[in-house]
């Protein structure tokens, strides 16, 4: 019944985050709020529905609630459709047995069924884990011109990090012919994106191959792309040179939000032909009180700032009362900044509450962080590197 | 809940918004930085748990219906019930031009004939309040009332020469009404909502029209309370409202909304206000920005000194640019150097660099949409 | 096919269609026993892969205002992009009233101009068909063409007299073209459909109507293939089309479905035509009904006898009733004993117990909406 | 951010169906389709969107896709909203362990967190198995009205069958003053209808007790109901009369299709003011060709009919070729009937094909079943009460 379509996207959001700390202990790594006001699975949805690509899978198993609610209908990102849109995936029981994701090539071979209800000639694999902004129809385009049974996304990463990423060696028609992961002596700098096309059919027999090797890890990396290019498949790079950032660490995730307080910034979210979308919470815009002071900051609607903001991003709903300093930080929806509290280098997570005169992060060394609705109590001090969540925060008093 | 429905009629005289409504019905006047005044009542409609809502148009309404849209933003885009747009419909019955709310309901008497929810609200489009209709349902049904209508005793109400009275005796009941007096005998200023049950509604519309009627409430209602034919009731509103019917009126209800208490009891959380959402990144400060008392709207980038005003979104205040006292809407922008006070500046319009525009504060300047200062 | 947007101009003449267009657009005419004339136009551009589609309305637009709702059975009840519903504004410029397509166009530049898509494709709404418009966009790149027009050689499209006719050169250039002519002089039918850059569109409307011009073929398309001053391509329609301009053209496209071939074919698997959902049960047979060469729509119940005729949604045909070569719109009833041929049954008219009504063949009675005999 | 709901529900979808046999090889129970036009969820989901209440989960484990595909954003509905909607609910990871759902009542314990988002005072438990059409906001007064802890949608039965029913023994004023599953002896007709609702903390409270019982089989009926009568909470019975039908079995989900042709039907499906709403594939009406005979049968748009269809419910799509005959049968949505076929007291499932002069069932005896895309070969003949499915056909050839 349902439509043919050209590309189906798959995006894996599977995994715990873990490095992400007390950020994820309630929450899917792609539900994690960015820059102000979105999160980051909005960029690759955004990505897509500006693509025209509408049917996108969403891998999960991993506290999916949050994002559940948040993909909901696939409203703010025009894929609430009948013929198709965004689809919560998370493993179900077949016959007698269900079984959990093992690993992201498992998880899309667990939902065969799901992407040939639109018989499409193409899948996208992508994964929730990235801020960037890419047109994912132009790259689609290359792979078919360049007949590829498989097509990776590559940035060019400087020389000295190469060796922290999954390495692409290509010949000059940028055909890959050897791939590495995290090489100790890279031969080349274009690092994987993490952003896949795949003829299906291809990619279907190799998923099936894939899951009745019993050694195999079921990994795209691991597993699916060094076999295709054992077996001598063509698998090309598609050369990207936007801005592409990881947030899968606390460090880097406070890294992407300060690269919009830059001059010019580096990923441009004004571009209105691109828009990254988000739910809207419905606030009105933002209060600056008299007496307050906001310098090279983000702030977003909802908020009511008393106090100082200097070089932060607040998101929506955001309070700050009078005398509280908020420095090099960010603060995620709906928290509130006590009197007089100083907060600095430091992310501060959903309705968290810093109560007056607390002091969260210092002036160097790693981010502070303080989970989802955690009270810290008055007069508390929270060391920069320090992470607490709402339990450990309850035993402060 | 879901068996009341409501009508909102956007046809209001307009002369004294000059250039703010050339191009637009009030209803769809932009206010309070992202919102524009429809979506206060259709708002308050659906978070009394209302899901049929009809807006019927009458000129000029062009960016209203772009404003609804389909009505997702307010949940109301279902394939049963949910908006309705009622444009002037040309047919050979219809001209297009309505002589009053009667009338208007009268070309637009098979929606209100399909509908299945018992009772309707009927409003008009230029009175902003975040408002549940539970308790004045309620007390509708509790009084055995034909007909309620919603009165404030809100002094700042009062100041309209076009508004009506109503005297109510201490049941409730509406004894007398006085539509634009010089001087009213009471405080009591209707709130142009009417509450009744739909076929009620559709009968004096049928009945109104075939005696050549075209008000309802000068024609019908105040004859109604004259003669005692029918029980109507009035409820009083108790919460905090605006009249927009002038330029000042409109500055004034803009310029509330920067004493913070104003603005958390206008947005209560329970009652949530929706818009059409445009998907700006957050506001931006740059270099020495320096805001005071002011609100801002996504999108917008500072770089200059905002003071007591309010910033619609994507607003730019280029560096050295002074704010003072304004609304800006969206898109506009304030050059490097320009110094304005006092000023409603429409959408996209713009201050060239050193432009000074100082607008006497009982007058705001209007600088209309488009325009290059 | 993100790239291209549609607008679908329904303003044209209906005289000939009789009560069928009384209250309604040719637009909104029901069809096929449950579509709607423009769901063929709008379900082709979504197939088509078009994501933003303008309808500008001019009179009798209740109907299809109402049918196309949100746009939600189209998938086009997106934010950004979407269906756009274009009533005639009466604001100061407009008065409502197009005196043809280049100033309906002019109305609505602003659509126009806001719209992101590089291409439009540019429809009437009276000819039926089921296309992807793929190819066509295909070869108007292929040919670097400024306007591509659609044409067809289906003879049974060269019927009405207010057809245009194009010369086409072998490649595939359009060399001259033929308004309404009494005897064309070839047999390439103009399908009513453009395609060319918006910008392009954006530029003729503003020029057309600075020059006093109102008609987009006559005036400005014929005057560009005549001075060659552009390149205008004809791309070859393959498919079967229906035009309906009367009663007559009406009544046999419905006819034609009986073929079990030309309904397949109009109803393709991978091209499926979306139109408002009613959620009726199934259609249900009861007691002595019999049912020959008939398309039968949910909702309906058949107790009676049907020959080669069309029911649409939730018809009656009571026991006893005969029921012969006749289309029955939606609600309609034929009571028991009744006996039609040769009559189309405009929605909710009644046969009543006995009744006989038998057109000719060549002219069928059209009983009008509500209507009980 | 997610509004205040008066009450949430919450669909048990889960289970596997086996009763049905081939039907549900692919397909959980609740995506069956019936009465020509609509699938079992159709009936819960039309009653929650006419009763008003506007946010509901579906939990689920087993063959979710085609579900999960039916549901999509919730439109056919009118649950496609922002502030609420339908939500497919498979279990996931907490923590680091995931567990499948256990019994009805773990299923909800699993999705407290999901309820709680709504901050709701009453939950409403439904199940995917029943056709009926009922006003949960009359019940939800009715609840009120006797102050409840829970109150329990009853239906009398014939006494005779009562013994098959979980049976609700009350006192004058409806409340329940013991429940007996499957009674030898019953006290009451009052057969549960396995619709509840509960006043949400109370609820809450026996699930946690509940989980922490390592004993109980965590079920509604088991284990939670009896437990609450034995602490006396306030329980009453909410009484209702029209059609209800439990369409478990193979047997009784033919019975219920038949329901449909009597005259007048039990179960009122013209009603506008109660709409029962279903996703609809977008078909031409269907069309009956000269030559064909069609008698006291539900024919849904996109049939083609050249033969014989008496007695009997044709799904959307359905090809009934020439020469063939169909009689007391439920044929589901795309399946073909080839020349010459006969099909008697059968259900033909999705897409089947029988080929020319294939026999499918008998004039008596069980019904016999064909799974879906099954195509039984020419001339086969498939007995009465047999079951065939896609696999088994295969080896018809």
């Amino acid at each position: 019944m349902l439509r043919k379509k050209t590309c189906v996207a798959m995006l894996l959001a599977g995994g715990q985050g873990s490095r992400l700390g007390v950020l994820t202990q309630n929450m899917a790594k792609p539900a994690i709020p960015y820059g102000g006001k979105y999160r980051i699975i909005d960029f690759p949805l955004s990505n897509c529905s500006n693509s025209g690509i509408d049917v996108v899978g969403v891998l999960t198993q991993y506290q999916p609630l949050e994002l559940n609610a948040y993909i909901g209908s696939g409203s703010p990102w025009d894929l609430d459709l009948s013929n198709g849109g965004v689809f919560v995936l998370p493993p179900y029981v077949k016959g007698k047995i269900g079984e959990w994701y093992r690993g992201t090539a498992n998880a899309i071979y667990q939902n065969i069924a799901f992407i040939e209800q639109y018989n499409p000639d193409y899948v996208l694999i992508l994964s929730g884990d990235h801020i960037y902004k890419m047109n994912y129809n132009a790259m689609l385009r290359y792979h078919i011109e360049k007949n590829a049974d498989a097509t990776i996304a590559v940035l060019e990463v400087p020389w000295e990090e190469a060796s922290r990423f999954g390495i692409m060696n290509t010949d000059e028609e940028n055909t890959i012919v050897e791939f590495e992961e995290k090489p100790k002596a890279p031969k080349s700098n274009k690092a994987s994106m993490g952003v896949y096309i795949f003829s299906w059919q291809k990619l279907r027999e190799y998923l099936v191959g894939d899951e009745a090797d019993k050694k195999s890890s079921n990994d795209f990396g691991k597993n699916i792309i060094p076999k295709m290019l054992a077996d001598k498949q063509k698998l090309v790079a598609y050369a990207f040179d936007g801005y592409w950032k990881d947030v899968g660490t606390i460090e880097s995730l406070w890294e992407a939000n300060m690269d919009l307080l830059k001059r010019p910034m580096p990923i441009d979210l004004y571009d209105h032909k691109w828009r990254i979308y988000a739910r809207n919470p419905g606030f009105p815009p933002h209060y600056v009180a008299a007496g307050a002071i906001v310098e090279d900051s983000l702030i977003t609607e909802g908020c009511e700032v008393f106090g100082t903001v200097k070089h932060s991003v607040l998101f929506a709903g955001v309070t700050v009362e009078q005398g509280a300093e908020i420095i090099d930080s960010v603060v995620m929806p709906g928290a509130v900044i006590g009197r007089g509290a100083l907060v600095r280098r430091a992310i501060i997570a959903e309705t968290a509450v810093i109560k007056a005169g607390a002091k969260i992060g210092g002036e160097e060394g790693n981010i502070a962080v303080v989970g989802q609705g955690a009270v810290i109590p008055s007069g508390i001090v929270v060391e920069a590197g320090q992470q607490v969540d709402a339990a450990a925060a309850e035993k402060l008093k | 809940m879901k068996d009341v429905m409501g009508i909102i009629y956007t046809g209001e005289r307009d002369d004294r918004l000059r250039e703010l409504t050339i191009t637009r019905a009030i209803a769809a006047l932009p206010v309070a930085g992202r919102f524009r005044i429809i979506d206060f009542l259709m708002s308050s409609m659906v978070n009394s748990g209302m899901r049929n809502v009809g807006v019927i148009m009458q000129k000029n309404y062009h960016s209203l219906m772009d404003h609804l849209g389909s009505g997702k933003e307010w949940d109301l885009h279902g394939k049963n019930d949910g908006l309705y747009i009622l444009p002037p419909f040309l047919t050979r019955e219809n001209v297009g031009l309505y002589s009053g709310m009667l009338d208007a309901l009268r070309s637009n008497s098979s929606y209100l004939r399909r509908s299945r929810q018992e009772y309707v609200i009927l409003t008009n489009s230029h009175i902003i309040y975040n408002y549940k209709f539970d308790d004045m349902i309620a007390a509708h049904i509790d009084n055995g009332a034909d007909i309620t209508m919603l009165y404030t005793k809100d002094p700042s109400m009062q100041k309209s020469e076009a508004n009506t009275y109503l005297a109510v005796d201490e049941e409730g009941r509406v004894t007398d009404m006085e539509i634009e007096p010089t001087n009213p005998s009471n405080e009591n200023t209707f709130m142009e909502v009417y509450l009744m049950k739909r076929e009620l509604l559709r009968t004096m519309v049928d009945q109104g029209v075939a005696h050549g009627l075209h008000d309802l409430t000068r024609d019908v209602i105040q004859r109604l309370v004259a003669d005692k034919s029918m029980k109507v009731c009035g409820f009083e509103f108790k919460d905090k409202a605006w009249q927009i019917d002038s330029v000042q009126s409109y500055y004034r209800f803009n310029m509330d909304l920067l004493k913070a208490d104003t603005l958390r009891s206008l947005f209560s959380e329970d009652r949530p206000v929706y818009t059409k959402v445009r998907d700006e990144m957050p506001a931006r400060y740059e270099g020495k920005s320096e805001v005071v008392n002011s609100l801002i709207a996504d999108g917008s980038i500072i770089e200059g000194r905002v003071e007591n005003s309010i910033l619609f979104r994507s607003v730019r205040i280029a560096p050295d640019a002074v704010v003072k006292n304004c609304i800006i809407m969206q898109d506009a922008e304030i050059q490097s150097g320009a110094q304005i006070e006092n000023c409603i500046l429409d959408k996209q319009a713009v201050i060239k660099r050193n432009a000074r525009l100082i607008g006497p504060a009982a007058y705001p300047i209007v600088v209309a949409k488009n325009v290059v200062i």
